[in-house]
């Protein structure tokens, strides 16, 4: 509860900085609509304008405040106008990306630590895929996808996937590979199997490097959700509203989907940072 | 019922009203059809959808279609619904554009994706290099909405009659702050919003009779819309999953989008077609007369 | 059918040569030379489907398709390259790893930070990219800027948290090493503490390579000048011309490899001493 | 028992490390016979291969010359086999698990049932001197207390070969006579053969029966010296003149390694 | 030189770890006093608390009680004047630092001109029998060298006042015998103040001008022994009756210490 303070303190002056971007962004529109009235402004009827704006180039913080009250509190959370029920669509594709993005980015880490084949052919090929510009690519998927009689969620899931398991073999790949070699030769003299090794040895000391992967991660994945969710039509979820607004100039609306996909972030970020913190202190090391 | 599927062009809105009339008002049900509407959004090629077996039908505009066959994709049009186009090129009158005498030196912005086409094949025909080059006009891609026009990263952007073209004055601003120049009163324009299909679907006989059914159910629902604008609305912002469109909106659009598809029994217009497929190729976007892209059969069985 | 047997074929034989090729003793030829026999193998395999099976070009086109027109479209792939990875993601990317290094540095100097910046930190990184984009193009305007602004946000996050976990790294009797110096916080950091940070870094810094990458491509689809990769592949994606998106594709996977192998080479350089170097 | 059963035998090995700098000739021309039953101590100045040439027995490191043969079979061979129980020269804890949890290691590895683990944990526990301690993280322990520990974790599981580098060096001189005579116990008890690093001369006299002297770069055997004393040892085995007389010799031995230097 | 001036002073030291199963006394009622120039010796069986106690006076640990004063000032300003080197029980050298990059560390952090941080780093190469290692990296060192450079490292620089834990306990007795030596002549030359723990009697009687012996759980002192011996030591003087009486009675001290537990 002492991070309040500061926490309190850090969002304060964003709001702050935001109020005045507001008024910097949004007044050449104000005084184009004054000068079509052939009025002028004085400064502060400019900046009750610039704050008031209906489509502004950047709405005031009170304005997406209002939105995300009008759309979350508001609104019976099942219905298609209420910023939760989307943010349940987003999440629940995230979720599953990540999840399937975790375990096949760890699979493919192991691989790559485990088998001198795949090290030396694979990585570059995993690292090749990740300049894919998914964008381009996930339209393909989709069709190749509801080809074969998938569609819904998992679509979405594995174009999450294939933004979210990169970090992971990366930061995995480092961490199973930082045991020293006095850690190493124990096991050798042990006689350990390679899957001994794995669970007693290489897995714990890669713990600070994978939840670092895990964090990046899943915000990664959140991305991924929400660009899939434009291919398969954007019809729910936080990226339909992103979409949406942007196609009716409804700023308010894209930034309170903002607002809520990097709370949504924030919060899946935290929940790990927490079940880091439990972990490490759980294996003594963190102290 | 036999189920058909139709991948649409773009976000649920009532340019595509017909297709959700008949739908939620029963006449594809008369017919024995179970019709899954797909939308689309700008990542979505229709055409790729249709050859993907995502889809047994969709919506397309003309000069993409016949480009997309010209590159192999073997597909056809089956009915036009839409008789007239929507496009027009709307500028801010602050900037003194008053006819196409004054675009040179100015920034146009469109639409790409094939988009683009109508609008530089009017250069040509004017003469103007759309390079940004002197005495010609700079072609700016932007992005489906007026933001660039409103923000005067352009002085004309890309609209449609019955959609952003609203949202510039919902915006603000009001018809004598603008000037417009709709693509069919310059004899540019090309067809919108026909229903194409594959030729592999077109050899399967009765592949053809659920098709002629679903354009038979699609045009009463059309000619509903037409007559209900109100009520089509409200179906539209039903079937509307990103609860984002708004009620006044969708009813100003139907009352728009009812001019464009009056003129039309769903038949396509030979001469339009071919005024059309000449100006796209004159664009560039295609570099044959095209053969075989687009068939009586369907609506003719329709119209029985 | 033929086609169909080229590509398992192909397949099987590629799969037997890479095995072999790790069973050789390890040096620059075989680690160079196993990726491009899985590559080969890969393209083999690609062509062998596609034209076994017909698959229509307009839905994937085949690997000599795709070759033939990369040739012919050197010039326009060159104009987007610069466009696209020198001005777009390399000038986002430094200032983005540079920015997220020296937030991480202030996160980790400043408790009161530490607390309130970095839950922050972690809400405003994940700002996804499409709803980012068109707001960039808003405020930076069509060109390249825009596209360097949203690579900012896409590689901070990564580089933070790595950067602030690779900070706490160092372990205890390294640290009371440098109390026993009186070594003030910044010879701390400089002479422990970043050293001991670099393993974490470098995985930021790669991570952030291919995130530069489609950051500044994807970026392209929601405003661009008429050139640019993310233009040419969404235009061409909407004229069905794939097999010119495939060629952007494959100058992005290269553009994308080298510059993941570049960090990776100047890492081995930095951390040589780190375990997973030495083995 | 049978005498002069043939454990492990070094013949004519060589190692070279190859560094940034040039190539360090670690061990040269070695050569070793060790026979079943042996307590062998190996004593040298600090560098001259005894670690590398225990390595090499425990097949953590290749020679580049020469054989070394384990039980007749190669270094591999025995250590696939279990064969043999090592002692580093750091303890070497990891630091995740529990002092428990350390000892426990080995036999979770080789698939010791969960009681008998538990049972065992406690016993060598006891052995070290370090009951009370079995909850406990490394980083909680003195250094001496981990070196216990990690003594322990290699006693844990009964291999028929014991190589133990330095275990005593950060221990007092009670605990290390202690730890001494319990090992002396367990050696006579289990007819062990035990290859031992030390820098304690004394420590090397009283526990061997076999004791190599070693000298620097390249790293090679200088004496070997068969101990004249009984198996049985109390401690104050340490005054007798016999005694007083190997450990001059050692101290000969290695006096004349390092003068080569 | 002035006699008698108190260098450190520990008042009623208290010290008590917090785990996760319950605290550990490490330390309790600790009282002394360490004079300038005197070499004092710390022995005591393992996790007595020794180390505990040299890192209080390092200021790397607080007391939970009582009172620590380095020079008449508390230890975290003596940290702060640089006043100490520390010679940590294990190496802890850097591992992406060659073994002179390792020396050089706390120079190049104390803001000595390069040259003559090269010469500094020569000499104590020299003095510690390490030249020739300088560029090599830790990893590439045997134990026992690791340790040497660890003790170069911290006389490199010339902190008034060294703590050295267990410096010489992985050589062998021949480098230890030098070392001991060369590290009596340093003192005297230089008059420092050494605290210095090791578990070997010999060279706690053979180094010390005072020798505090201590008992674990809670570790205290038990008793202090001022050696009697001339400051001028040859090495043979280990063999005269004043030694072997003084060795004697540390020896009991520790086996009373033992007893307790
Ligand atoms: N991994 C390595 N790379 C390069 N050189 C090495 C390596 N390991 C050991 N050496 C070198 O080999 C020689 C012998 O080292 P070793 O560890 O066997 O000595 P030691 O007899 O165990 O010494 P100590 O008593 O100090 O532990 C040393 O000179 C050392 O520098
Ligand atoms: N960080 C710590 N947390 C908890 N307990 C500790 C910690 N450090 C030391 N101890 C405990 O304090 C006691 C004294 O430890 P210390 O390291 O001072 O012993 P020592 O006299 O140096 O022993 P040795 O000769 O084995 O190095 C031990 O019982 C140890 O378990
Ligand atoms: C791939 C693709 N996406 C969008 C359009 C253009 N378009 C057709 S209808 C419509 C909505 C107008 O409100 C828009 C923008 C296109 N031609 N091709
Ligand atoms: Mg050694
Ligand atoms: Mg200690």
């Amino acid at each position: 509860m002492r991070n309040i303070i500061p926490i309190l303190t850090v969002v304060g002056l964003l709001i702050l900085v935001w109020y005045g971007a507001a008024i910097a962004l949004n007044a050449q529109w104000a005084r184009d609509v004054a000068a079509r009235a052939d009025k002028t402004l004085t400064f502060s009827e400019l900046v009750a304008d610039t704050w008031s704006q209906e489509k502004p180039k950047l709405p005031a913080p009170h304005q997406v405040g209002a939105e995300l009250w009008e759309t979350t509190v508001m609104k019976k959370v099942t219905s298609k106008r209420s910023l939760v029920y989307h943010t349940w669509v987003t999440f629940s594709a995230t979720f599953l990306g990540f999840v399937m993005g975790t375990a096949l980015g760890t699979l493919l880490a192991v691989g790559i630590v485990f088998n001198r084949t795949m090290d030396m052919s694979v990585m570059p090929w995993v690292i090749a895929s990740q300049t894919i510009p998914i964008l381009a690519i996930a339209p393909m998927i989709i069709v190749v996808l509801n080809a074969v009689g998938l569609s819904g969620l998992l679509p979405k899931a594995i174009i999450s996937m294939y933004l979210s398991f990169f970090p992971v073999v990366v930061g995995m790949v480092k961490g199973l590979r930082s045991p020293d070699q006095m850690q190493l030769d124990q096991m050798r003299t042990w006689h350990a199997s390679g899957m001994q090794t794995f669970w007693k040895l290489r897995l714990p000391s890669s713990m600070p490097y994978f939840f670092t992967s895990l964090k990046v991660g899943v915000a990664a994945s959140l991305v991924g959700a929400i660009v899939g969710e434009m291919p398969t039509g954007a019809v729910a979820g936080l990226g339909a509203r992103l979409l949406a607004g942007s196609y009716y100039g409804q700023t308010v609306q894209i930034w309170s989907a903002l607002i809520m996909a990097a709370a949504l972030a924030a919060v899946m970020v935290g929940l790990i940072g927490l079940v880091q913190r439990v972990t490490l202190k759980r294996m003594g090391m963190a102290q | 019922a036999d189920d058909l599927t139709l991948q649409l062009k773009w976000v649920t809105q009532a340019q595509f009203a017909g297709y959700y009339v008949a739908k939620d008002k029963g006449f594809y049900e008369e017919e024995g059809l179970d019709v899954t509407i797909k939308p689309g959004g700008p990542d979505i090629a229709p055409v790729q959808v249709l050859l993907g077996g995502g889809a047994d039908v969709m919506v397309d505009w003309l000069p993409s279609a016949l480009a997309a066959r010209e590159k192999g994709a073997p597909i056809v049009n089956i009915a036009q619904p839409f008789a007239k186009s929507g496009l027009m090129l709307t500028c801010l009158k602050e900037h003194g554009i008053e006819s196409p005498e004054d675009f040179p030196g100015n920034t146009l912005g469109t639409w790409f994706f094939g988009n683009e086409i109508p609008l530089m094949s009017w250069m040509g025909k004017l003469g103007y290099a759309t390079d940004g080059s002197e005495g010609g006009v700079t072609i700016q891609k932007i992005n489906f909405n007026v933001d660039p026009l409103l923000q005067k990263q352009v002085e004309c952007a890309t609209t449609m009659t019955y959609n952003e073209y609203w949202q510039v004055i919902d915006a603000g601003l009001t018809p004598e702050d603008l000037v417009v120049f709709k693509y069919e009163d310059e004899g540019i324009s090309t067809l919108e919003d026909g229903l194409y299909t594959t030729e592999e679907n077109l050899e399967d006989p009765e592949m053809v009779d659920k098709l002629a059914r679903f354009v038979r159910a699609s045009m009463k629902g059309w000619k509903y819309a037409e007559e209900n604008v109100e009520e089509a609305a409200e179906i539209v912002l039903e079937n509307d999953q990103t609860g984002a469109q708004t009620e006044k909106h969708q009813t100003r659009m139907m009352g728009e989008i009812a001019k464009l598809t009056k003129g039309s029994d769903g038949r396509l217009d030979e001469a339009a077609f071919d005024r059309s497929a000449a100006i796209t190729m004159e664009g560039g976007m295609i570099t044959k007369e095209p053969e075989g892209a687009w068939t009586h059969d369907i609506t003719d069985k329709a119209l029985q | 059918m033929i086609w169909v047997l080229f590509a398992i074929a192909a397949w099987l034989l590629g799969l037997s040569v890479n095995i072999w090729l790790a069973r050789q003793k390890p040096s620059g030829w075989a680690s160079l030379a196993s990726p491009i026999v899985f590559g080969l193998t890969l393209i083999a395999v690609w062509e062998g489907v596609v034209r076994g099976f017909d698959i229509n070009q307009v839905l994937l086109p085949a690997p000599s398709v795709i070759a033939a027109r990369f040739a012919t479209s050197l010039d326009i792939l060159w104009i987007d390259f610069v466009q696209t990875v020198i001005k777009g993601a390399l000038s986002g990317y430094i200032i983005g790893c540079g920015a997220a290094f020296v937030i991480a540095l202030a996160i980790d100097r400043f408790p009161f930070l530490q607390r309130g910046l970095l839950p922050v930190g972690n809400f405003v990184a994940a700002l996804p990219i499409i709803g980012m984009a068109p707001i960039m193009v808003m405020w930076f305007g069509f060109g390249w800027q825009s596209k360097a602004a949203i690579v900012v946000v896409m590689v901070f996050f990564p580089m933070l948290v790595n950067t602030v976990q690779g900070l706490q790294a160092s372990d205890a009797m390294q640290r009371d090493l440098m109390r026993t110096y009186a070594a003030g916080y910044w010879r701390t950091l400089l002479k422990l503490r970043l050293p001991a940070a670099m393993p974490f870094v470098f995985n930021g810094l790669k991570i952030g390579t291919t995130l530069a990458l489609i950051g500044a491509i994807v970026a392209e689809f929601f405003g661009s000048p008429v050139l640019g990769m993310g233009f040419r592949i969404s235009t061409s994606v909407g004229q069905l011309a794939l097999d010119l998106v495939w060629a952007e594709i494959v100058v992005a996977a290269i553009a994308g490899s080298a510059f993941y192998g570049i960090m990776a080479l100047i890492e081995g350089r930095v951390t040589f001493w780190h375990p997973s170097q030495r083995t | 028992m049978q005498e002069n059963q043939s454990v492990i035998s070094a013949r004519n090995l060589d190692l070279t490390f190859q560094t940034n700098d040039g190539p360090i000739h670690a061990l040269k021309d070695v050569n070793l016979e060790i026979n079943k039953g042996d307590f062998v101590s190996f004593i040298g100045p600090s560098g001259c291969g005894k670690t590398t040439f225990l390595r090499v027995m425990a097949d953590l490191e290749q020679p580049t010359g020469g054989e070394v043969t384990i039980n007749g079979v190669s270094p591999e061979e025995a250590r696939r086999a279990r064969a043999y129980g090592y002692v580093f020269q750091a303890a070497g804890l990891y630091p995740w698990r529990t002092i428990g949890g350390n000892i426990r290691l080995p036999l979770e590895i080789m698939g010791i049932p969960k009681a008998e683990q538990a049972e065992r944990v406690k016993r060598v526990l006891d052995l070290v001197e370090l009951s009370g301690f079995e909850k406990k993280f490394p980083w909680q322990l003195s250094g001496g207390m981990q070196q216990r520990a990690s003594i322990a974790r290699a006693l844990s599981f009964d291999a028929d070969i014991l190589l133990m580098d330095e275990p005593f060096g950060a221990l007092d001189e009670i605990v290390r006579d202690h730890l001494n005579e319990q090992l002396l116990k367990l050696w006579a008890r289990t007819e062990k053969t035990i290859a031992f690093v030390t820098h304690s001369i004394p420590e090397a006299v009283y526990l061997s029966t076999k004791i190599v002297v070693m000298s620097p770069r390249p790293g090679r055997i200088t004496d070997v010296i068969e101990s004249p004393l009984p198996r049985e040892r109390p401690l104050e085995i340490r005054e007798t003149p016999e005694f007083l007389e190997i450990a001059h010799r050692v101290r000969e031995g290695l006096r004349a390694g390092h003068g080569d230097d």
